[in-house]
């Protein structure tokens, strides 16, 4: 399967891209991308607990399965500051 | 009315946008570049295709969980000098009271699930203050 | 901005008037003429110098209060027509939860110690609406 | 003593004025003052528990005592409505 992998804010700046594509096999589930994903980038590794993730524009867990041609979004908490 | 944009906000546009005769309440929040040390400007990445999804299915909600009569949500893209608009969040309600909570409640859900972020611009030679 | 005015309520000079760089928030609130049953527009009265004491003494409570930067009110005098605005209170804060609560009480305290009183305008011949 | 009354909103409709002058013995309190308009006024005595009462434009208790010159404002409860 052929997966889009999109990275946002400071983790595209920690990847150095904005767009991966990522060739996993058939009903591979999302923490099993992210799993390769860090080894691939060591320095994402630290930000596991807090990232957000989506597949198809939807928030979903880690143990979401992936299908062909899913849009993955890795993102960092949003914006924030306080109330 | 549900935006991201890279022009600036127009405040009346967005009010208008939520005005209704069977209203007695409108309240519109802006979410502003507050000039803290060395912040001349913001810069805002957004997940354009996702973020609009929520902000039309909180505004949604928004209607449904305080039965408010329209919520409208604009959100800057880009770069944000200090003083300026990054986010407008107007409500229109019968009443004020629902119209206040609507429109925290939509603040903080833009903040807790709308992929937006935003980063320190990068610094200019410029000393001035705007 | 204190202000009791017969002409319509220009909503950005009144959030201009609140507007600060070490501001992360402003909130505005307008009350508006509903469309109730029978009401085609409002008449107010004022009490003109004790409302602009009172309004002032309120506004600078809130700024002690809830820590705000500023803090604005302007009311419509004589005939408001459905859907027009017929008070707006501008506040800005650091952040945003003072905003909104600043603004939600300094709005019941104009309806509590401000002394304006509304009356349904008297009807005209015309049966259309606005 | 000299004391200018104002009347606002319904109480204005009910008493026909907008403004009363009325002389009263020196150091009355505003409760005899309104006593008086009371009786004078018999519409406006149903209302006497919700009314708003000023002196000089600030909100007073009916025990206050007057002075020559006073602007005594009696009001009807604010715009109201519910939040």
């Amino acid at each position: 399967m052929r997966i889009r992998v999109k990275l946002f804010a400071t983790y595209r700046e920690l990847v150095g891209a904005r767009d991966l594509l990522r060739s996993v096999p058939d009903g591979v589930r999302l923490a099993d991308l992210l799993d390769g994903l860090l080894r691939e980038y060591p320095r994402l590794a630290g930000h596991r607990d807090t990232m957000l993730l989506a597949v198809n524009r939807e928030f979903v867990e880690p143990t979401e399965r992936l299908r062909d041609g899913d849009e993955v979004a890795i993102m960092p908490p949003v914006s924030g500051g306080r109330p | 009315m549900i935006g991201i944009q890279r022009r600036r906000i127009d405040i009346e546009a967005v009010v208008a946008s939520v005005r209704r005769d069977d209203a007695g309440a409108v309240v519109l929040f802006l979410g502003t570049v507050r000039a803290d040390p060395g912040i001349r400007a913001l810069d805002y990445e957004v997940y354009r295709p996702m973020a609009l999804t929520k902000m039309k299915e909180l505004a949604g909600r928004a209607r449904t969980k305080f039965g408010i009569l329209d919520l409208s949500i604009v959100h800057r893209l880009g770069r944000v000098p200090v003083g300026g608009d990054s986010v407008a969040i107007a409500c229109a309600a019968a009443h004020r009271r629902e119209a206040f909570e609507a429109a925290a409640w939509a603040m903080d859900e833009v903040k807790r699930i709308v992929p937006i972020w935003k980063a320190e611009a990068a610094q200019t030679k410029r000393r001035g203050r705007r």
